[in-house]
């Protein structure tokens, strides 16, 4: 009963209330365990020390470009499958999925037959003096691989839901197309937009398997956070328990102040 | 890549030599300690050297050098893994061994089933967990149980030792097969009960240069470093056996 | 510089061929689902037809025939389109709601906003200027849509019931605005107000099932209807029959009286109708032997007031209304009500008759 | 122009469809360079063989169940985060975000210091004679914990688009929150439920870490694809890619067939 | 059984308190933005009022004063909206969207679609049950939501513009079926047709910036309207000032003469206002003095055509216009157009003055 007056209907049944409390308790309690176990005293040398500070700065740097990446390729994408039907756009969506089925470790190895040097590519690229696989760029690359996907179910999902009347009505105006894109479409599916780009930062800042396989785990280069984690749990579980509450508290904190930012210019108030 | 034969430098070299550059070791993730503490000594007596680690699984390494990546060394964990590269012709002369491992049983600190020899993991009623056949300490687990004619029923076929190990510090598991480094390495946290059948399979962990290798001298400089006699040091300090 | 179209849309039983000569507003009537929005949809370029093709002024809007398949793509043919709801981006205040046509077409920022501005002031919703779109009433909403829409100021203007949700106040004044808009203006309104038919088009168009019933000057068609519907609009009565030289002669064989046009030579066997305004009707409630020759039985369906008067709704047969316009007096001695079976007697001097 | 007569606005411009080409690219030259490393006459053998046929059997049950937990978790949750803005609701996102960036083997450890015998709840849990370690309910568990961010924050992304303004009207026509939710707001956010059901499907088909840490790996009880691939991978990472191929196909079925179905019932058309 | 409310929302600057008997309409009349949406909202339960309190029938729907701070939800109310915006919904066919309400409320969903299909067979759209609401049209799809409002059978029934979208033929049937549905039914019902207020309202009320401006049974407030909004809905003119024995004296010194009821006693000094139709003025291009002797200076500022005759309206002044009906014939002798300045006089016989 906290709604505020002139609000609209937001009617939530209340055994919806206690479902969702047991689903975040499912997600908070294992978060709380983790927590409980942290051995204090030695948490600040370890969060502090170099090489946790270099993996952090990677995998920020890292994740902050495999998300840009994966916006400028997974809205075209998203727009492609959500809006006109064309032949084969089902087949092209569930390959775009594949990323999430295949097991990181795979999916590492098949950026190496791709990009390594001995790749479908990267013999190529290696004429042109471009060496990918092992670099800070296979890091972003092992990272938007597995992270685009993301982007571009949860937008295409929004873009759905939200229709293309506005878009014909922009049109309508004399918009061409692009100015419909940036001015109407993007905007309103906003919300659908920063959802998609936080699950793909997440995901890129908890990326793993494919990276140790693409990038392999070079410290400054290579070595994100997450690979920092796995090495310390070869000498010590509890660390890299206490590692990884330090990944916590940065997902925890870049996502709230996006999302933050996103509600409180949330642009569709509702009418009653 | 090319895989250039020339014959091994097996001389210890001293570390008075005028070495220089840079290397990239990839090793097998049960040598994070070791390693990091063999390349920082290393540097510290060759100013001027630089040496960068790359850690992961030994099949994983295989499999980045295979495709390409720009290594110099390679320090695996069992020898079916340095088999594959040479195999390949993708290392420079022939490996080295310098270090061993054995099995041994791992328990959470109250030993809740009261685990005392190998025989022990085979009775009813005890959680047992051991690496799956696929990697090494797996297929020494194996090579045990044939030895000893004791089968045993776990409850996890685990894919790293790192994995069993956990099952075992976290209580899950009531004793583990794992090498003697692992059980030292967690301290408190597990009880390691060695057993006699332990010999009948022992693990060696092969070094070698690689073909592809920019600066082989200073990658043989290295390998010497590991091999020597302070190199052995730390090993043995981590509870690895001399080959 | 006129616009010429002919499409077909089966799915939408829709099949409709018009022309616009410069500067000239066509005022589109016709029942619910007639097709009015569908043809202004395919005009804008939001709805494809199976076929036909449209130009307008030098511009090709489409051509779909047989094989040549070519399409302008909405924002390419100078047309802007006020649909029949508001839809308001929801994400852009109100000013920059009516600012994103001349934006989308070139203007900078401020000269933009500086043409939404003046469009707002026109349709009286200037104070609004800072609000979103869900902070609007209907109203409110429905006079934004119509600024964002003149804004554009578009070669062809399209106006899906521009006056709808307004109040007696603001529809009188969105009139005045429109008449002075279109003017020198090429447009399209489609509106179930005959008083908007009459302010702002030079043209009407009465379309009904998809197809064009009836078609002329805005006077012609609502003084002389030839379809009910545009009878209706113009608030007269409308008994189709064959023409006669004494008037016409009903499907059922009666003969109804009127006056025809002295100069238009009749064609016996033609097709025609006679139609009378309400006040020409007077009701009675049993069988009349008086001068009016015209009669009919009827059934009341409905009293309605009217003015100072009461108008009496009766069908007389299946799909056929008529209207008389009596005193609130007259009603009650008659004790007039819903059901009741009652006569309507015409005056033949007040029906007119002429060709369908 | 491949438009069909009748259809709405579907402007997309025509640069998207170029950079959607490449994000495609992106995605599929690693899987392509996957098949041409296959060696297919070992390949039937090894997909048909016991160990992986039978993994092959977990893999989909389990997905399938966790697939469902993550549908009654995630729906309330997503409805709770999405609606009435409460204090800590931005806290909680946050927080339900968390599996994605935990890099899962640590999501797995802090699993067992949850439900396992000396956890937080396992204690209890042991009492009641329940045990969850090392069953195949400990592999739902793991792969439920990773995937239900994914249903969440798409399903809300898909709530805040949607708007509820269906929903007032459903209320005042007398229907209760209950109901409500039944017939309109969950039909009308369906793509968005679907696709993220789609994506916590094919987490969860995808699922190792966690799963290896928390759950073990025995045959036939907790030993998902992913596990077997990554045990194939230790001996010949060539099999392990070609089991991997395995893992793609019956995502692509799965996800091109729950797709279909829904788009083929997709309810809401567009008026122009 | 009736229905008292009593709610403000200051941020909408919205103040109202009112009453229903068992069974009666009311009709809600007022310019955009007044509030009347905002009213309908509060009701249903979709808007909460900051303060105040309502009861229907023995059922209490919000107390919301100082402590106490209940409210009930809206599908707890016994009430049905038909909002402004037709919102049917997207998923459901047009059949299912009328079955809502009832299968919401306990009905079988065979029962349901029963009374839906009666619903939409009243509203003539039973044609349509099987579409799907984005295959209809604006008129159509307002018939569906009128239909499923109905359906929903509640205790109080609201219905904001039930007729915006419609066209000449329909509307009459639909009102002609809610005059049924209403009589025995409590009913709010927003409109800018005095045609609606006339026949399914009991009362009216005049809203205006969100408080009440006139309030009373239909005819009382239609036929001797004392504010601007409710004048110009009965297409009366209205000049107000305070009473005197001859007529009103204007705000600005004048005399305007008219008659009273006889059986009133005036306090000299009351406010009061005087009205009188189009009709009764007659327009002048110089001055007069003839017998009539109420006239006003203003200036025209629209010609529009009224049934047979042109309506002139005019501007007396910043916020006050005046109409009058002439022959077409005179408005061209006259050669009237916008923005002259003519005279407007008025015969005393047929100016009533009124307290206000
Ligand atoms: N998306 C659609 N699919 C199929 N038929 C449709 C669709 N939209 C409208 N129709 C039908 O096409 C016909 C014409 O509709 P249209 O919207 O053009 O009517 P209209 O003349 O604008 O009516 P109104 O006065 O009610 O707005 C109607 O019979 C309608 O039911
Ligand atoms: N969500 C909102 N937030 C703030 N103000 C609003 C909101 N919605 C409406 N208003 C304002 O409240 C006032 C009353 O609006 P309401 O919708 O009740 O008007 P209305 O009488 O229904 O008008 P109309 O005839 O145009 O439908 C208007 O001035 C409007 O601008
Ligand atoms: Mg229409
Ligand atoms: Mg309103």
């Amino acid at each position: 009963m906290n709604r505020r007056s002139g609000t609209g209907y937001t009617g939530v049944p209340s055994w919806v209330y206690v479902i969702a409390a047991a689903g975040s308790l499912f997600i908070l309690l294992p978060l709380v365990a983790m927590v409980a176990k942290v051995n204090w005293p030695q948490f600040i040398p370890l969060i502090t020390s170099e090489s946790s500070l270099t993996a952090l700065g990677l995998s920020l740097r890292t994740s902050a470009a495999s998300t840009a990446l994966c916006v400028v390729l997974g809205v075209p994408l998203a727009l492609v499958l959500a809006r006109q039907p064309f032949p084969g756009q089902r087949l092209l969506r569930a390959f775009v999925l594949l990323p999430l089925v295949l097991p990181p470790v795979v999916g590492g190895i098949a950026l190496l037959y791709t990009f390594g040097r001995q790749g479908l590519l990267g013999k190529s690229l290696e004429v042109a003096g471009i060496q990918i696989a092992f670099s800070t760029t296979a890091v972003v690359l092992a990272q938007t691989f597995v992270a685009l996907p993301f982007l571009v179910v949860s937008l295409e999902g929004a873009l759905r839901t939200a229709g293309s009347k506005y878009d014909a009505v922009a049109a309508t105006l004399g918009a061409r197309p692009t100015t419909v894109l940036r001015r109407v479409t993007l905007p309103l599916v906003l919300p659908g937009l920063a959802s998609g780009a936080v699950l793909s930062f997440a995901r890129s800042l908890g990326e793993f398997g494919a990276t140790l396989t693409f990038a392999g785990s070079l410290q400054g280069v290579t070595r994100t956070l997450p690979l920092e984690i796995y090495l310390q749990r070869e000498t010590d579980a509890d660390a890299a328990v206490a590692l990884s509450l330090l990944l916590v508290a940065v997902a925890v904190a870049v996502v709230g102040l996006s999302y933050g930012r996103r509600r409180s210019s949330a642009p569709v108030k509702e009418q009653l | 890549a090319g895989s250039s034969n020339t014959p091994a430098a097996t001389s210890p070299a001293s570390s008075s030599s005028s070495i220089s550059g840079e290397i990239t070791v990839f090793a097998a993730a049960s040598l994070k300690a070791t390693f990091t503490k063999l390349a920082s000594d290393f540097e510290a007596k060759n100013p001027g050297t630089k040496v960068t680690l790359n850690f992961a699984g030994s099949s994983g390494l295989v499999t980045q050098i295979t495709q390409g990546a720009p290594a110099d060394v390679f320090a695996s964990a069992d020898t079916k893994n340095m088999a594959k590269l040479s195999d390949a012709k993708l290392i420079d002369g022939t490996a080295t061994n310098f270090a061993t491992n054995v099995l041994e049983i791992a328990v959470p600190p109250s030993n809740p089933a009261s685990i005392a020899s190998f025989a022990d993991l085979a009775k009813s009623g005890v959680k047992v967990v051991v690496c799956a056949p696929q990697v090494p300490c797996g297929s020494a687990t194996e090579t045990i149980e044939k030895a000893t004619g004791t089968t045993l029923a776990p409850v996890s076929e685990e894919s790293s030792v790192t994995d069993v190990l956990g099952k075992v510090t976290s209580q899950e598991a009531d004793a583990g097969l794992v090498y003697v480094t692992d059980v030292k390495t967690a301290g408190e946290k597990v009880k390691g009960i060695p057993f006699p059948e332990s010999d009948k399979a022992v693990n060696t962990y092969p070094i070698a240069t690689l073909g592809a290798s920019k600066n082989k001298e200073l990658a043989q400089a290295f390998i010497a470093a590991v091999t020597s006699a302070d190199g052995k040091k730390v090993l043995d300090d981590a509870g690895f056996g001399t080959p | 510089m006129t616009f010429d179209l002919t499409a077909s849309l089966p799915a939408r039983n829709f099949e409709m061929s018009l022309s616009l000569g410069p500067s000239e507003t066509l005022a589109i009537l016709g029942p619910n689902g007639a097709g009015k929005s569908t043809l202004l949809g395919v005009i804008s370029g939001l709805l494809r037809p199976e076929s036909g093709s449209a130009r307008l002024g030098g511009r090709e809007l489409f051509t779909l025939d047989g094989g040549t398949r070519r399409w302008s793509a909405p924002h390419l043919r100078g047309t802007a389109l006020l649909a029949q709801e508001a839809l308001l981006f929801p994400h852009l205040n109100v000013l920059d709601n009516v600012a994103f046509g001349p934006r989308s077409t070139g203007a900078s920022r401020t000269e933009a906003r500086e043409v939404a501005r003046h469009w707002l002031d026109e349709v009286d919703a200037l104070a609004l200027a800072n609000r979103k779109p869900a902070q609007l009433s209907g109203g409110q909403a429905q006079r934004v849509a119509v600024a964002r829409a003149l804004a554009a100021e578009p070669e062809l203007l399209l106006l899906d019931e521009p006056m709808a949700a307004l109040d007696i106040h603001t529809a009188p004044l969105l009139r005045r605005v429109l008449k002075r808009v279109l003017a020198d203006r090429k447009a399209i309104i489609v509106t179930h107000d005959v008083l908007d038919a009459y302010m702002l088009a030079d043209r009407v168009i009465v379309v009904e099932s998809g197809r064009i019933v009836e078609e002329g000057p805005t006077r012609q068609v609502l003084e002389r209807p030839r379809s009910h519907f545009a009878a209706g609009l113009a608030g007269l009565n409308l008994v189709a029959g064959t023409l006669g030289q004494e008037g016409i002669t009903t499907p059922d064989g009666r003969v109804f009286a009127g006056q025809h046009d002295p100069d238009w030579s009749l064609v016996a066997g033609q097709a025609g109708v006679a139609a009378f305004p309400p006040s020409s009707v007077s009701v009675f409630l049993g069988d009349v032997h008086g001068s009016p020759r015209n009669s009919f039985p009827v059934t009341i369906t409905d009293l309605e007031p009217h003015g100072d008067q009461v108008r009496v709704r009766a069908s007389s047969g299946p799909s056929n209304t008529l209207s008389a316009d009596i005193t609130p007096a007259a009603s009650a001695d008659l004790g007039l009500a819903p059901g009741m079976e009652v006569r309507f007697v015409v005056k033949s001097a007040l029906v007119s008759v002429y060709p369908a």
